[in-house]
């Protein structure tokens, strides 16, 4: 079997891009209004718990991907079950990604062009990078992330000129319901999702490093998410930024320095391509991996190209439009994720948890009878 | 013709992925795929000829409302 | 090595059999398109049309880079219909992404759907942008403000944009792009403007000119304001960034005009609140240079300047008085934002008074402290001197 | 190739029927030693040689009442033949045998008493005689010995040294390497007085028998990679040889990516700063072109003037180049994807001259810009090999034609043209890339004129995904170039000054990764 080792740097860049990925382009937690700043603050915290909880469970099994300390935890037979529950849950927002970036590329410019088409070309970057392994996707994410970041700087401070503090006032205005609808949203939405990584990134080479990892990469995804949607609310306010679907686009439309330093949206699309291309390569490598595991196979290699196929196809059947795409995405996704970003990782800890104790007890037992 | 494009597509990806696959993996590897990569080409196929096929978004959003309510 | 070899084939196939099945979606060229660098939009009423005037790109046939401008006229139920019978008249797609204007006439302006309409579509399509310039034909139709460039040859919406963009140094129009300008139809209590465009026939040639403003109640056409009104506007909302403050001077001896040149001005907006009554407070803090003297004062005595600066102050707090009066009482639009200034500061007061802002608009209180400072005064020291 | 002479003198016994009375008594185990008889032997030379008008036989006879005939082979031409005269012939035919006592083998006599020269072996191996007279060497045969004298004697016309045309630097050493390998080797040896530097011969081609040295110095090598490039080596199985291209060819990674996994330079400067690195050298005999690997992608960027210079000069290079690259392989594609794409992109003063341009041309701008690119490579190639002057004037053609003339008829717009002379002159700055270059620009080419800017932004995605998952000799390609580590940057982005390069790049060398040896200093960093 191929354990592919990935340094720590690298594991912090994948999660980043991760991060970044769809949500750079629109935002998601709309609903508290002007202060959906602040439930991404706050649904940060909570990532960071999970996090935090899912670096526990890694640490305590460091050579095992999610997959494998499921079956430990739960036997072979429910093991199976749960394993193939996350599969589909991976294949299906895999599936959702691929849509979130294609309808993207397919409304703001290529509007002629067929989605499927850019699809297929997108699945063929992913399919050939997933098959390298980890490895080159480690290394090209760590290679990425630096002109990324760089591009989400530039663009913060090109629209600064454009600006408006009174944009963001008055502070919590809109109760307390709203807050935490929007602060679950975005939880679900990209920052929750770091369960993933305890598949794809199962080795590090610094044993020891799963919560430096994980909290390191969510906190400072989290952080960029923060600061876009910032600059989006400062610059469009709120009542165009809700109106619109890309908002960052927008923004970064309206960027005009001088007469001459402007039309650059094209700068976060690439950010938006790049990144979006790891993630979508992330679940594709974590449901070939499940696919792989629920047949017993050591590796994920073979089943890659039929598992993006069949992504493809379900993204044709799955919806018609994005209209109709967003609103399943405001009401449904929370709710149908929460069990695997939440409440799976913690019966897992728990039963992790116990499991390693007693072992621990036994061994205790052998050696001082 | 997008019934003649994915058959194409699917034959070229086909022929090709399974030359290196035999030669390289164990037999369960292969029927695995031959399988995975059958049923992708049926719901092209079906899809290209365009025939509505169930949404698992429905049932997902059925049994997430049923369960939140 | 025979991966790499399979998936180049395997790339190439696909490539193949993606082009051969369906061409080149969204590639286009340029020549084959008609760059269009203007539109007016007209409302006919008898056959309930929209009429638009699109400026766009003539084709030089063959000669040196030289290009200009061209305009078509075409009719439709609704603008997007118009914009598609573009295409029959000038057999090219149209080429929207380099629009810098958007001329509308007073009969679309006056008419909610119509102006909604315009929007939705500027907005929705992906080819135009956001940041288009939105203006308000004062002439009959907005269209003769584009046709006039093809006597002249030239580009009236080029001329436009760099007119617009010089906002600061003029001050007699507030250019507004046609994002903010749906931003604020969409903001609770807040209307919006739109700059007005002329047409002036000097002895040669005619000449577009902007200044003024159109003064909307939401959505609708309520209102004008003139060029000095719409200065005392920008002072108001903030915005003023240059212009020329000419002082009648009042002294007893011969003095003439005076000209101060705003460099620099701060506005800021307050809500005073008490006992249930909201006053507006506006703190105008306004840097200037003296740019021009008539007479033989010489202010740069400190007493003398000091007057200058007082006598500056006054009247700017009259034409922002004035212009404050007159929109409240004429128009009840609130075009000045004061709603959002009620809703940051108050916002609990807000929810009570936003149903009827207008009418609580309308009643405001207003208390305008100017303070003028003059900073400096150009190159000379002293008024020119007339010898005895 | 010893099986082959054998097969041929065999054949020649079943098919000719000549020089029966030698052949007859050769018994295959005794026809690869040699005979007693120098008759017989000078017979078995002789047909082995045959039809060879080169190789040169010559008699002689030592002085003194024993006189013992001798005979000399060599070949013309690749021979010193004043060494031959002065230090064999003159020798041996002036000395006396009489005064060397019985006990003494007469060829001990000749090696230590008579023939002056300071390699000599000797053997009684047909083979081995027959290959060194074919290396320019001269064997000389002595009656009644079974052992023949294999002499050096090799002196071979062969150029001089000389500034290497292709790696012309205003500032550093102007020697290149020459076509012979000896030579080559002695410019790097003089270069490292260190008996930790390695020389490996090696002998490739089964008929050429091309002489390949590897170089490396030993404590700075990766023992791993010196074993893999070995065994890769063992395993050609080539005729011949010609330039050390083949050999690259032959034991590249990623055999079909455009990308050189295995550099070349026909400077000792550089190569022997490589061998600092820990690398290895592959010197071949017959080109000037020294292999160095393991090779990483940011080498295409390191050109060693960089490291003479000053380090802000260095460093600007660098930049440029690496801007170069992306000019080179991007700007067509880019100006394809934002003119038929994404005019949007475009400021409205920009498209409307591209506008104006662009009336009446009769190609797509895609064709227009593979036309012109694909005319820029000829006129290019076309030029490489022209005498000096033609070239020059081959250049002007082209310009005038491409630039003024094509414009004019509106054949191709202007912008166009300085789209691909852009794209043509900043292809100069990486001057080791062309290949990948052009490979990568028509690919993006294409793909832009699919996705348009996606397209080319999918291409890019394609093209680190390939060169991130290159490897060379166990190496990752792209080494370094995703950190921004201090250690790292230094010599890749950037070239930093000397005195901060304190250690070597890390993975290639794991035994003794310390460049400077001033006391603590290197130390306390690590």
């Amino acid at each position: 079997m191929n354990k592919e080792v990935i340094s720590d740097k690298q594991g912090i860049s994948i999660i980043i891009l991760y991060m970044v990925g769809t949500s750079s382009i629109f935002m998601t937690a709309l609903e508290a209004e002007k202060d959906s700043w602040l439930a991404i603050i706050m649904a940060l915290f909570m990532a960071l718990i999970v996090a935090f909880i899912l670096a526990r469970i890694k640490t305590l099994f460091p050579e095992d991907d999610l997959f494998q300390i499921i079956e430990k935890c739960f036997g072979k037979f429910l093991g199976k079950g749960i394993i193939l529950l996350y599969t589909g849950y991976l294949f299906y927002t895999g599936v959702l990604v691929l849509m979130n970036i294609t309808q993207f590329i397919n409304i703001s410019s290529l509007d002629e062009t067929p989605e499927i088409i850019i699809r297929v070309a997108l699945m063929l970057l992913c399919v050939w990078i997933v098959k390298e392994g980890m490895e080159v996707l480690g290394r090209w994410s760590e290679f990425f992330v630096i002109p990324i970041i760089g591009f989400i700087l530039i663009f913060i401070c090109l629209s600064i000129p454009k600006m408006n503090i009174h944009h963001l006032f008055p502070i919590l205005s809109v109760g307390i319901t709203p807050m935490i609808h929007a602060t679950h949203f975005v939880f679900a939405f990209p920052l929750g999702e770091t369960v993933i990584f305890t598949i794809a990134i199962s080795q590090l080479s610094v044993k020891k490093s799963y919560y430096k990892v994980y909290m390191t990469g969510v906190l400072i995804g989290g952080i960029i998410l923060l600061v876009i949607c910032l600059t989006n609310l400062l610059v469009l306010g709120i009542n165009i930024t809700s109106g619109v679907y890309f908002q960052t686009h927008l923004t970064a439309s309206l960027i005009d320095i001088g007469g001459f330093l402007q039309r650059i949206e094209a700068v976060m699309t690439v950010v938006l391509i790049l990144a979006g291309f790891i993630k979508l390569s992330i679940y594709l490598l974590a449901t070939s991996m499940g696919v792989a595991k629920i047949f017993g196979r050591p590796d994920y290699r073979f089943v890659v190209t039929p598992v993006a196929l069949l992504m493809i196809n379900l993204s044709v059947i799955l919806f018609d439009s994005i209209m109709e795409f967003m609103k399943w995405d405001v009401e449904i996704w929370p709710y149908f994720s929460l069990p695997f970003q939440v409440i799976f990782p913690i019966i897992i800890l728990i039963i992790a948890e116990a499991k390693k104790k007693r072992t621990k007890n036994s061994i205790r037992e052998q050696t001082c009878p | 013709m997008n019934t003649v494009a994915v058959i194409f597509l699917y034959a070229i990806i086909g022929s090709i992925e399974t030359v290196s696959l035999y030669k390289n993996n164990p037999k369960k590897e292969c029927v695995l795929y031959e399988i995975a990569l059958l049923t992708a080409f049926i719901i092209s196929l079906l899809l290209s000829a365009g025939v509505e096929l169930p949404n698992p978004a429905d049932y997902i959003r059925h049994m997430v409302e049923r369960l939140v309510g | 090595m025979k991966k790499l070899f399979l998936k180049m084939i395997v790339l190439i196939l696909i490539a193949a059999n993606v082009f051969m099945v369906s061409g080149c979606w969204n590639y286009r060229e340029i020549d084959e398109m008609e760059i269009i660098l203007g539109a007016a939009i007209d409302y006919d009423e008898k056959s309930n049309k929209v009429i638009l005037t699109a400026e766009y790109v003539k084709r030089s046939g063959g000669g040196e880079g030289e290009v200009g401008p061209e305009v078509v006229k075409t009719e439709g139920e609704n603008v997007f219909d118009a914009v598609r019978n573009l295409v029959i008249k000038t057999g090219r797609k149209a080429l929207w992404s380099h629009t810098k204007v958007l001329i509308i006439s007073e009969d679309v302006a006056r008419r909610k759907e119509q102006l909604i309409s315009i929007m939705d579509w500027v907005q929705r399509l992906t080819e135009t942008r956001d940041d288009i310039w939105i203006l308000l034909s004062k002439e009959k139709t907005a269209g003769e403000i584009l046709e006039m460039g093809i006597e002249a040859q030239k580009m009236v919406s080029m001329d436009l944009t760099d007119l617009l963009k010089n906002e600061g140094s003029i001050s007699k129009f507030h250019a507004v792009p046609i994002w903010q300008f749906i931003d604020r139809i969409a903001a609770d209590g807040i209307s919006p403007t739109i700059p007005t465009v002329h047409k002036t026939l000097t002895e040669y040639k005619t000449m577009s000119e902007i200044f003024g403003t159109g003064v909307f109640n939401k959505t609708k056409l309520v209102g004008w304001l003139n060029g000095a009104e719409t200065m005392s506007y920008l002072w108001v909302i903030g915005k003023l960034k240059g212009g020329i403050l000419v002082l009648q001077g009042n002294d007893s001896n011969e003095t003439g005009k005076m000209s101060l040149e705003i460099q620099k001005n701060r506005t800021k907006r307050k809500v005073n609140y008490s006992e249930g009554e909201i006053t507006m407070q506006l703190d105008i803090k306004t840097t200037v240079r003296i740019a021009e003297i008539g007479g033989e004062v010489n202010y740069m005595d400190e007493s003398a300047t000091e007057k200058l600066e007082n006598d500056a102050a006054e009247l700017i707090q009259k034409r922002v008085d004035d212009v404050i009066t007159k929109v409240q009482q004429a128009y009840h639009s609130d075009i000045f934002g004061f709603a959002g200034v009620v809703e940051r500061e108050l916002p609990d007061e807000w929810e009570k008074i936003k149903r009827d802002w207008d009418q609580v608009f309308t009643d405001l209180k207003t208390d305008i402290n100017v303070e003028v400072e003059i900073r400096e005064s150009a190159l000379k020291s002293k008024p020119i001197k007339v010898g005895e | 190739m010893f099986k082959n002479i054998k097969d041929r003198i065999m054949n020649k016994k079943r098919n000719e029927n000549i020089n029966e009375n030698i052949t007859e008594n050769i018994t295959e185990h005794e026809a690869w030693e040699l005979n007693q008889s120098l008759d017989k032997n000078k017979a078995l030379l002789q047909t082995i040689l045959d039809n060879d008008d080169m190789v040169t036989f010559r008699d002689f006879e030592t002085k003194g009442k024993a006189s013992l005939k001798c005979f000399i082979v060599c070949v013309n031409g690749m021979v010193n033949n004043e060494m031959i005269n002065e230090n064999i012939i003159q020798p041996v035919t002036n000395a006396s045998l009489d005064e060397i006592s019985k006990q003494t083998k007469i060829t001990d006599a000749f090696i230590n008493k008579i023939i002056v020269s300071n390699s000599i072996t000797k053997t009684s191996d047909v083979n081995q005689l027959v290959c060194s007279v074919l290396y320019g060497d001269t064997i000389l045969l002595i009656e009644n010995e079974t052992e023949a004298l294999i002499i050096d004697t090799k002196g071979w016309g062969m150029r001089g040294i000389s500034e290497p045309l292709a790696e012309r630097v205003v500032r550093g050493p102007r020697e290149g390497f020459t076509e012979s390998v000896m030579p080559n080797l002695a410019l790097i040896r003089k270069r490292i007085s260190n008996p930790d530097l390695k020389f490996q011969f090696k002998e490739i081609g089964v008929r050429t028998k091309t002489k390949t040295c590897l170089c490396y110095i030993n404590g700075l090598v990766n023992p791993k990679i010196l074993q893999e490039l070995m065994e890769r080596l063992d395993d050609i199985n080539i005729d011949g040889i010609t330039d050390s291209g083949m050999i690259e060819e032959l034991i590249k990674d990623a055999p079909l990516s455009p990308f050189a996994t295995i550099g070349n330079t026909e400077r000792p400067d550089v190569v022997v700063s490589k061998l600092l690195e820990g690398r290895i050298a592959l010197v071949c005999d017959g080109t000037p072109f020294v292999l160095t690997l393991p090779y990483l992608f940011i080498e295409y960027f390191q050109a060693n003037e960089d490291y003479y210079n000053n380090y802000i000069y260095g460093s600007i290079n660098r930049l440029l180049k690496g801007f170069g690259f992306f000019l080179s392989t991007s700007v067509p594609a880019v100006y394809v994807a934002l003119i038929t794409f994404h005019q949007e992109m475009i400021p409205t003063p920009l498209i409307l001259s591209v506008f104006a341009a662009r009336q009446g041309i009769p190609f797509p701008t895609v064709v227009e810009a593979v036309i012109m690119l694909i005319a820029f490579e000829i006129l290019r190639e076309g030029g490489i090999r022209l005498p000096g002057p033609i070239g020059s004037a081959i250049g002007f053609v082209g310009a005038l034609i491409i630039g003024q003339a094509a414009v004019e008829a509106k054949f191709v717009s202007a912008p166009m043209i300085i789209i691909v002379a852009l794209t043509g002159i900043s292809n100069f700055l990486v001057p080791k890339m062309f290949g990948p270059l052009l490979v990568m620009r028509l690919l993006f080419l294409i793909s832009a004129s699919f996705l348009g800017l996606f397209g080319y932004l999918f291409g890019v995605i394609g093209l680190f995904i390939h060169l991130m998952s290159i490897r060379s000799f166990g190496l990752p390609y792209m080494l370094h170039t995703g950190d921004l580590k201090m250690q790292d940057i230094k010599d890749t982005t950037i070239r930093a000054p000397w005195w901060t390069m304190k250690n070597r790049p890390k993975l290639l060398a794991n035994e003794d990764s310390n460049r400077q040896f001033t006391g603590n200093l290197g130390k306390k960093e690590r």
